[in-house]
């Protein structure tokens, strides 16, 4: 009556595996649990489908000015009134929206793939390659990011162009310092070791492991420079050096709208504003979901 | 501790020289010059010719980086064509202004937001935590120079209760004598920075909080509020040391955004209207400034750190 | 009567975003004044639970739901938070696992004991160096003023135990105290808690997951599974005559001293349940081997079987025959018997490596950790070499010199004839396939980002074995090599338990099928009864497929029970060497001999009637702690520690010498008589002295 | 108590006057270098202390005003080459010491000293021109300075353009250090120059304007009484002034700004007394009017134009067709920006002479306009021009060639008419009238691409150049434009090689013109030179905007405030009213 009980064994020696999915899913589900992300997320879709698609169905003069109908408060025909030029303000709004959400993106993407590459490269070889990269950082990151910013704008005419290189010329420093420091950590992990021992080499090691471990914080980190490459550029236009009419930014708005603060001529001063906070408030959602998320995830393994 | 002293400043010197050479080659390789907007509308190609050559900007650049850097050497900063003064004179004006502004701000949010993250930590997840945590993403989402004219719209000109600028004086005296003045400078300037301190200050206190030692001294029976200020508070600040070292620069140099916005004639400002006037001697001399302060400031955090945090050897 | 804590069915709960964790779920315990009650069990059994629930210091959303906790006569439960705070700075004193975050480490250690004391200031810190100097700390007064970091390990474990006893508490709650811990000063540190139990006449009760320190220092010991004590009574019947078969088959997972190495450990399957969603009837019935229909259905109560022992089990151990575990004994004992005149599979000549410590902007160097000091051996075809010594002593660098991860300072690594330490990179790379290495930590081992599958058949792409279809073919046998399914090759690491994941480490070592594996502490991070499954497999395939191991351990029954050889590592220095029985039956240097004694051992397990008296067993004791490996002492590099050093052994390096076949040691004044030296002569690679 | 509830009358004894934002005076020394001369640094500083020889404007009129001028009206003699100035007998220096021909003489060996050092070290200081084209100048009487000149001048023009940049300077100045004794020093060119550098040198000092003896010597209503280099000044009364209107208001206060947005934040607090209002918020006025202050509007003596390269590769020999000038001329929607950027507080401008303030220069033809805003104009100029006319699109050159029905010599077949503007941004006007007239181009097919930048960056790549260079990669500009000085001539701005003709237009027949202006005696030389320039259109003409000055309703002046507008400041004229 004592008999072994043999059915424990039925299963393999090694027991059953939990099927949770691959590690971008669990951070996605810690992610989608986060109701603040899913808020920012909503808010970057809706603005930019407000801001691409909008003027699809709402249909702007944004070319030709119209000194006439300058600053005109709203009305049913323009629902944010108009601007200095007589632009119609949402249409302006839209269109601003776009240059934007273009200079944030693009600033980001550029900036975390060039950090990427120093930072990865840096942390790989270490020794003096690291400590002459880094220092080449330390000496940029030293100058106050503004004056630099300030200075170059004053030498480089601003287009769309121009604004996302000297933003992201800036922007990369820090990215560059994360990868490197999460490359050196990354680099003593058992399993690059484990790399090593199978004869593996740096292209394999550093494309395949270091840098698709280092991915959720640059994502993370891309996310905040999305942010904040959409303030600094508003800042640089709000303190006149953006993009030319008829090109719109929202920074430029603001700018272009602070001369009418006493008189009354809110619809200048609000909407622009209240697309940057929204605007740079989402993306600062997302990515602090994000870096939970991520957390969530390094705390599971 | 003197031999770190002196390596670190081994490692400023590098950095400054870096910087300079960076900075004086954006100011000097680019095509115009200094004298055309320096002179004015109206000089002539003589005037400008003349002009170029009192000021070396006829030589080779790095003859005129050369010069530069000697006469930094004996303490010269350089001279302002466009206000006629050295700019060793400017500074000593705007930066008691500057700084003014700056460490108001500052102590005001490391008096607001300290408190404010460490009873966010607390109290996690309930509601003043999500109050504070909304208001902090509002406060640092918000680009600056909107608050500012948020600020000055509803209490300059709505309200009428407060200045619309700051107090526009040449010295530090006439700035104390307005207090009414700094509100709104110093408010805009706060909010962000109460956001970003409050915020910062609750992730480390949640760190910490989960710590073991927190738990060894609940075991030994202290009360919450020991717990807090004695054990929790300490190791929570070590990491605002960094952060507070980050703002010692905006000390020293102004709030670029801030000053123009409120008109506060700081260093800031001083450096935005160079920068439109290509006034280079001051551009550059602050660009270095601002460099030294960053680095300064980074020093100052990791001694203070040292100090602080007694894991910290500093050798 | 006179029990000191008294808890009946006691039930925590911790509240979860979407579940709750029944982390303890009906557990009763008694500790008598004066005794030691180990309360033993596998992770997430909830020991720790049971523990901070009595000092109500429960992670964020646990609670105590049900049951009671009487200290002293006055019932715990019903106190409210300022009271219990009082009862937990006055009453029970508690010692946490990890003495270096336990710890804060910007205080004093002076003012941390301080604090803990009423009373003003000037008295509290006397009463501070007081209770310092109780625990055992050298000159206490003058390191009040010290900050944890300034600490050892062990240092910081006494001043977590001053801390708790400053105040004089009547029950000390020891959770894990001595894990992080070497086991010189593991023992160091519990013989002192077993000492203060006896002058303050506290109750301690000790958490554990380490049966043979249970069975060493507990009077009482209680059986947690899955937040049920499942069995509990006086240390020597519930440890020697178990009734529970979950206790049985823990004990059966442990190797011992004297485990017979022809017979497999015994491996629980499976694993243990998650407590959100506890299985009915008896916890363990789904992985135990003789569980019945009704084990499912009904609760099992505590039934008594002596005075104080109570088991939880519907079909317990009878001690009747075919009723007890039958493991599986395999044709022979597995050990080879040493051949000298093999050729030498590896043959390590006079390694040494140096860490340069720099400092400084240019980096210069400014001195060096001595982490392999000349160390010699050979390992022939098949053969397993076990390594063991304290935390730092060098086994890992040693282990990746092995495996040509690290570059040597000097000396050679010949493997089949060729010498790894100076090859050229594309030679190298050919040979890598024959050394491999396995890694401690099941976690951090597995790239999170690749599937299983990717994973292992990178060593196959690295090395450009077969085609595509080849590789995953051969991912599958892999797979089912190690016991896990050939669909685990869809999943990713973080699905697997940690036993699972060293599978799948070792399967990873194997795919290239390698001559040479080393397994840097393949189950020092893996509970018990999954630490067997993990040896059971290494030592099947080893003679499956002719593999040679060298196995890192600083578990010397583990090592024992492995290997055909062993050496004992001290500083860098290799100083004993030689076959495993014979090493650890008689050891020759005084160092391998108290390594043995530290440790705690099953085998003794209730023969020894536990030193209820007080009085703990004459063993040698090692003083002190593991000298810097930056400026090892010199000569002799244990003389700091060793109860017979002299003169001589701080002048003169001890040369390896010999005391049986193939048994050498580095000590001037040995156990026991070295053999002549001609006996010695046909030792494998005697190092030049 | 029944205390004071408002200031009694007498206890007002300060005036403050706002300085243009950012532009503090800061420089004493009446010879100016070029980098410190503005309007804020001469007129509405250094002419309070150190009167010129002869002053302009008059009120809001760009003439000399002979009251204010420390000389009679010249007399000039042998056709135009010998001009004898007598000087009022009635000024003297602070010191005690009367301004006499001696003070002339010394001015004037230190400006030649001056500008052999270096031609910037005088901000006026054209080549060729005042002191070059004196032969010689000699006191013939305590009171009389006679200058010899080397060719002969238009008198309109030498007087208002040439002896007007001579200041008079004390004698107390002749030193060549602090401590060391005054003489003679500058008769010799060597002792001029010592004179000379040791002023520049104390004018670099400027935290001790208000303290260093020298700068107390004055000749004008006021002595600096303090000064801080931001710019905050306070003036006092000077008892000695020996001219009309002797000062009412004893104290008189300068205050700096950063910025215009700063200054009129001021105006709008009712803190100053005199300020201004920045285009910006024109839609004000009328607040501010309620506010009380009055408002003195009038428009400026100033000229905005939109700048062609006529040596830009590209866009130069397009730029050099008359035709397409006109079309520009015409997409220029003078009366919407009159409206819609000044708030009605501007002129229309088609000449190179402002229409307003009221003045005796401006012609018929210029107040009457050339070239109106009409799309239709410009529209046909192009099409007849044999350019296709795409609205919305890019006009191409169909029809190459120098005929006229044809696009012009140097235009290529499929040219297009595509322009780049760099404006000046931070000005608000500006980008607003570019915008508009990018607006109204693109309806005729003209492409304009507007880059805004930074004043300064708009006036240092707006300089003349050669075609090859790459600084004449520029092809429009747009930096405002620019103040006239009193007589309204042409020679920096349209003259080939003019220091001001950045865009590099060259016209042998303007040049003439010109020329007659400076140096020939008909007295419509002007005319002639403006009518001609008004429909050749070397720039593209821009509004005139009007200066808004404010003063508070309490104050008053002998005259009109105007003055104001034309940056001419005389506090001496000011009380208060109750
Ligand atoms: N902070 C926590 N939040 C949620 N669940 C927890 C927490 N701490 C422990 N648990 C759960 O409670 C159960 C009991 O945990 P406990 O820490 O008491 O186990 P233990 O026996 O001490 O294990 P170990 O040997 O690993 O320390 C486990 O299932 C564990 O997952
Ligand atoms: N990369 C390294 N740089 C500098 N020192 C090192 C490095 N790796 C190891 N050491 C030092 O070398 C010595 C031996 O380390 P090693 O890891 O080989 O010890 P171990 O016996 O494996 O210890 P453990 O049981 O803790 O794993 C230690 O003093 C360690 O601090
Ligand atoms: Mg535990
Ligand atoms: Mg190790």
């Amino acid at each position: 009556m004592n008999a072994p009980n043999l059915d424990v064994l039925a299963s393999p020696k090694g027991g059953e595996v939990r099927a949770e999915g691959g590690l971008g899913r669990a951070i996605g589900r810690a992610f989608t649990a986060n109701r603040l992300a899913v808020l920012g997320v909503g808010l970057i879709v809706v603005i930019v489908a407000f801001c691409f698609l909008g003027p699809l169905l709402y249909h702007t003069d944004q070319v030709y000015t119209n000194l006439t109908a300058a600053n005109l408060p709203p009305s049913a025909a323009h629902p944010l009134g108009t601007d200095y030029l007589g632009y119609d303000e949402l249409g302006r709004l839209m269109a601003g929206g776009q240059s934007s959400i273009e200079v944030g993106l693009a600033a980001a993407v550029m900036a975390s793939a060039i950090g990427v590459a120093w930072g990865a490269l840096a942390g790989y070889f270490g020794g003096v390659v690291d400590a002459v990269m880094m220092r080449i950082v330390d000496i940029v990151l030293s100058i106050p990011g503004l004056f630099i910013l300030l200075f170059v704008a004053t030498i480089i005419p601003p287009t769309l162009g121009t604004m996302i290189a000297i933003i992201a010329l800036f922007a990369w420093l820090i990215p560059a310092r994360l990868v490197r420091g999460e490359v050196l950590s990354l680099r003593s992990r058992e399993y690059v070791q484990a790399v090593r021992v199978m004869g593996g080499r740096g292209g394999r090691i550093m494309l395949r492991h270091l840098i698709p471990n280092a991915i959720g914080v640059i994502v993370v980190q891309a996310t905040f420079q999305v942010a904040d490459a959409i303030l600094i550029f508003a800042v640089l236009s709000y303190l006149g050096f953006g993009l030319s009419s008829p090109a719109a930014s929202w920074g430029e708005m603001l700018s272009s709208g602070t001369p009418y603060l006493y008189d009354d001529y809110w619809w200048l001063i609000y909407p622009p504003g209240v697309a940057i906070l929204l605007i740079v408030l989402a993306f600062n959602f997302v990515g602090d979901a994000l870096r939970d998320a991520l957390d969530v995830r390094l705390r599971q393994t | 501790m003197t031999s770190y002293l002196l390596r670190r400043m081994g490692q400023t010197l590098v950095v400054l020289l870096g910087v300079s050479v960076i900075v004086f080659a954006l100011t000097h390789l680019l095509p115009g010059g200094p004298a055309r907007a320096i002179l004015g509308i109206r000089a002539t190609p003589a005037a400008i010719a003349a002009f170029n050559h009192a000021n070396g900007y006829d030589t080779p650049v790095y003859l005129q980086y050369f010069s530069y850097l000697s006469s930094l050497l004996h303490g010269d900063l350089g001279f302002s064509y466009t206000q006629n003064q050295s700019v060793a004179s400017l500074l000593a004006q705007d930066i008691p202004k500057s700084a003014y502004l700056s460490l108001l701000a500052l102590v005001i949010s490391i008096v607001v937001g300290l408190p404010l993250g460490i009873a966010q930590a607390v109290r996690r997840n309930r509601f003043l935590d999500y109050a504070v945590t909304t208001g902090a993403f509002l406060g640092y989402s918000m680009p600056v120079f909107w608050l500012g004219l948020l600020l000055i719209t509803w209490f300059a000109v709505d309200l009428s209760l407060l200045p619309p600028e700051a107090p526009q004086t040449a010295t530090l005296a006439g700035a104390l004598a307005d207090p009414a003045a700094m509100v709104l400078p110093v408010a805009a300037l706060a909010i962000v920075s109460i956001a970003s301190f409050s915020r910062f200050m609750r992730s480390a206190a949640i760190e910490n909080l989960a710590q073991d030692y927190i738990r060894t001294a609940r075991a030994k029976g202290l009360t919450e509020r020991t717990i807090l200020a004695r054990h929790l508070l300490r190791n929570a600040l070590l990491p605002i040391i960094t952060l507070i070292g980050l703002s010692i620069p905006a000390l020293v140099a102004g709030n670029l955004v801030v000053e123009q916005v409120f008109n506060y004639p700081g260093v800031g400002l001083l450096f935005f209207n160079a920068a439109l006037r290509r006034d280079y001697p001051v551009e550059i001399a602050l660009t270095l400034l601002g460099s030294a302060l960053v680095v300064v400031g980074n020093l100052v955090a990791d001694l203070a750190y040292g100090v602080a945090d007694p894991r910290v050897r500093l050798a | 009567m006179g029990e000191l804590l008294d808890i009946k069915n006691l039930r925590t709960d911790i509240q979860q975003r979407r579940s709750v964790v029944h982390a303890v779920d009906g557990v009763s315990l008694t500790l008598g004044e004066g005794q030691i009650l180990g309360l033993v069990g596998e992770s997430g059994s909830g020991k720790t639970m049971t523990g901070m629930s009595i000092v109500r210091l429960l992670p964020p959303g646990g609670h105590i739901v049900g049951g009671s906790i009487t200290l002293a006569g006055r019932e715990l439960t019903a106190l409210d938070d300022e009271a219990m705070r009082r009862v937990r700075g006055n009453e029970i004193g508690v010692v946490f696992q990890d003495p270096m975050t336990s710890l804060n480490p910007t205080m004093t250690i002076g003012n941390q004991i301080a604090e803990a004391v009423q009373g003003n200031r000037g008295a509290a810190r006397e009463r501070a160096a007081e209770t310092l100097d109780l625990v055992g700390m050298p000159r206490a007064r003058e390191r009040l003023d010290n900050y944890p970091h300034q600490l050892s390990g062990g240092m910081r474990q006494r001043v977590m135990i001053a801390m708790a006893l400053a105040s004089d508490p009547k029950l000390l709650i020891a959770d894990e105290p001595t894990t992080a811990l070497d086991a010189t000063i593991q023992e160091q540190i519990l013989d002192l808690l077993e000492s203060l139990r006896a002058r303050l006449g506290m109750g301690i009760l000790l958490i554990t997951h380490d049966l043979a320190v249970i069975s060493r220092y507990a009077d009482q010991v209680a059986v947690m599974y899955a937040g049920r004590i499942v069995e509990t009574g006086p240390t020597g019947p519930v440890l020697r005559r178990m009734r529970h078969r979950y206790t049985e088959a823990l004990m059966a997972a442990v190797p011992r001293r004297d485990q017979d190495a022809g017979i497999d450990l015994y491996s629980i399957p499976g694993l243990p349940p998650d407590l959100s969603d506890p299985p009915a009837g008896c916890r363990f019935h789904p992985r135990c081997l003789f569980s019945q229909d009704d084990c499912g259905a009904t609760d099992p109560p505590l039934v008594t079987v002596a005075p104080g022992h109570q088991h939880a089990c519907l079909h317990p151990v009878t001690y009747t025959a075919g009723s007890t575990l039958k493991l599986t004994e395999r044709a022979s004992d597995g050990r080879r018997v040493i051949d000298a005149r093999a050729v030498p599979l590896v043959e390590v000549r006079d390694l040494v490596k140096e860490y340069p410590v720099t400092a400084g902007l240019l980096q210069r160097r400014v001195g060096a950790v001595s982490a392999v000091a000349g160390v010699s051996f050979t390992l022939t075809p098949g053969e397993t070499f076990g390594l063991v010594g304290e935390s730092g002593c060098g086994k890992s660098t040693l282990g990746r010199a092995l495996v040509a991860l690290e570059k040597p300072t000097s000396g050679s690594i010949i493997f089949a004839g060729h010498d790894i330490t100076a090859m050229p990179a594309g030679e190298l790379r050919r040979i890598r396939r024959d050394l491999q290495l396995m890694f401690q930590d099941p976690y951090a081992s597995l790239d999170p980002r690749m599937r299983v599958g990717a994973i292992l058949r990178e060593p196959l792409a690295i090395q450009r074995i077969g085609s595509r279809r080849d590789q995953d073919r051969r991912v599958g046998e892999l797979l089912e090599e190690v016991g896990l399914r050939p669909s685990a090759a869809q999943s990713y690491p973080h699905e697997f338990s940690g036993g699972q994941r060293q599978r799948i480490g070792l399967a990873r070592a194997l795919a290239l099928e390698p001559k040479l594996v080393v397994a840097d502490e393949p189950v020092s991070a893996l509970d018990v009864s999954i630490q067997a499954q993990i040896l059971n497999l290494m030592r099947e395939l080893r003679e499956r497929l002719g593999l040679s191991y060298v196995i890192i351990s600083h578990d010397l029954a583990v090592v024992r029970y492995m290997a055909d050889r062993i050496g004992v590592m001290y500083l860098g220095k290799l100083v004993e060497i030689g076959p495993a029985t014979d090493v650890s039956d008689h050891p020759a240097h005084p160092y391998t001999e108290a390594l043995l004694r530290a440790v705690p051992d099953l085998t003794s397990a209730g023969r020894a009637t536990p030193a209820t008296n007080g009085a703990s067993p004459a063993r040698p004791a090692v003083r002190g702690e593991l000298p810097s490996a930056i400026n090892p002492p010199s000569g002799c590099r244990f003389r700091t520690r060793c109860p017979r050093a002299q003169e001589l052994c701080a002048e003169v390096e001890p040369p390896l010498r010999p005391f049986g076949p193939h048994h050498l040691a580095a000590c001037h004044f040995p156990l026991r008589a070295p053999l002549p030296v001609e006996a010695g002569l046909h030792a494998p690679a005697s190092p030049g002295t | 108590g029944g205390g004071a509830e408002s200031h009694p009358v007498g206890q007002r004894d300060t005036v403050t006057f706002a300085e243009g934002p950012g532009s503090a005076p800061n420089y004493i020394f009446p010879i100016t270098p070029t980098q410190q001369f503005t309007t804020f640094t001469i007129q509405q500083f250094q002419y309070l202390m150190y009167r010129p020889l002869y002053f302009a404007p008059k009120g809001d009129q760009p003439v000399i005003d002979d009251a204010l001028s420390l000389a009679d009206e010249p007399v000039y003699s042998q056709n135009n080459t010998v001009v004898t100035v007598n000087l009022k007998t009635t000024y003297q220096w602070s010191d005690g010491e009367p301004v006499d021909a001696r003070d002339v003489v010394f001015s004037l060996n230190l400006f030649k000293a001056a500008i052999k050092e270096s031609p910037a070290n005088f901000g006026n200081y054209s080549p060729g021109e005042i002191p070059d084209n004196l032969a010689s100048y000699t006191a013939t009487g305590k009171y009389q300075v006679t200058f010899t000149l080397t060719r002969s001048v238009n008198p309109e023009w030498f007087t208002t353009e040439q002896l007007e940049l001579l200041t008079p300077l004390p004698l107390a100045w002749d030193k060549t250090s602090a401590t060391g004794p005054r003489g003679d020093y500058d008769l010799t060119p060597a002792g001029a120059k010592q004179v000379y550098d040791f002023l520049a040198g104390q004018a670099a000092n400027l935290s001790t304007y208000a303290t260093n003896p020298l700068w107390q010597v004055v000749d004008g209503p006021w002595r600096l009484t303090s000064y801080s280099p931001t710019g905050q000044l306070t003036m006092a009364a000077n008892p000695r002034y020996g001219g009309p209107y002797k000062p009412a208001i004893p104290n008189f206060e300068e205050l700096p700004f950063t910025s215009e947005a700063a200054e009129f934040n001021e105006v709008r607090a009712g803190t100053i007394d005199i300020g201004y209002v920045p285009p910006d918020d024109f839609p004000q006025l009328a607040a501010i009017k309620r506010g009380g202050y009055q408002v003195v509007a009038v428009p400026q003596f100033f000229i905005g134009y939109l700048n062609m390269n006529f040596n830009n590769p590209a866009a130069g020999p397009v730029f050099k067709q008359l035709y397409l000038r006109q079309a520009l001329q015409h997409l220029v929607d003078q009366p919407a920006i009159i409206r819609g950027v000044y708030s009605g507080y501007a002129i229309p401008a088609y000449g190179p002479v402002p229409v307003g303030p009221p003045n005796p220069y401006a012609s018929a033809l210029e107040k009457r306009g050339t070239y109106p805003y009409s799309l239709a104009a410009a529209r046909q100029l192009l099409a007849s021009h044999g350019w296709s006319v795409i609205p919305g699109g890019v006009d191409t050159c169909l029809n190459p060639g120098p005929a006229a029905d044809q696009c012009g010599p140097g235009v290529a077949r499929g040219a297009k008419l595509e322009f780049t503007i760099d404006y000046a941004n931070a000005i608000q006007p500006t980008a607003t009238q570019v915008s508009a007239m990018k607006s109204d181009a693109a309806r005729v097919g003209i492409q304009l691409d507007l880059r805004g930048a930074p004043f300064n960056t708009i006036l240092a790549q707006d300089s003349a150049c050669t075609p090859g260079q790459s600084a004449c990669a520029w092809q429009m500009s747009d930096f405002g434009g620019i103040q006239m000085s009193t007589y309204p001539t042409g020679d920096v701005l349209f003259e080939t090689g003019g220091a001001l003709n950045s865009g590099g237009y060259s016209d042998p027949t303007a040049d003439k013109l010109i020329e007659a202006t400076l140096y020939g005696n008909d007295p419509n030389a002007l005319t002639a030179y403006e009518d001609y320039i008004a429909r050749k259109l070397p720039v593209i003409f821009q509004p005139d905007p009007d200066y808004v000055a404010v003063v508070k309703s309490d104050l008053a002046t002998e005259g009109t405030f105007t003055a104001l507008t034309q940056a001419n400041l005389q506090p001496e004229r000011w009380h208060f009213t109750s």
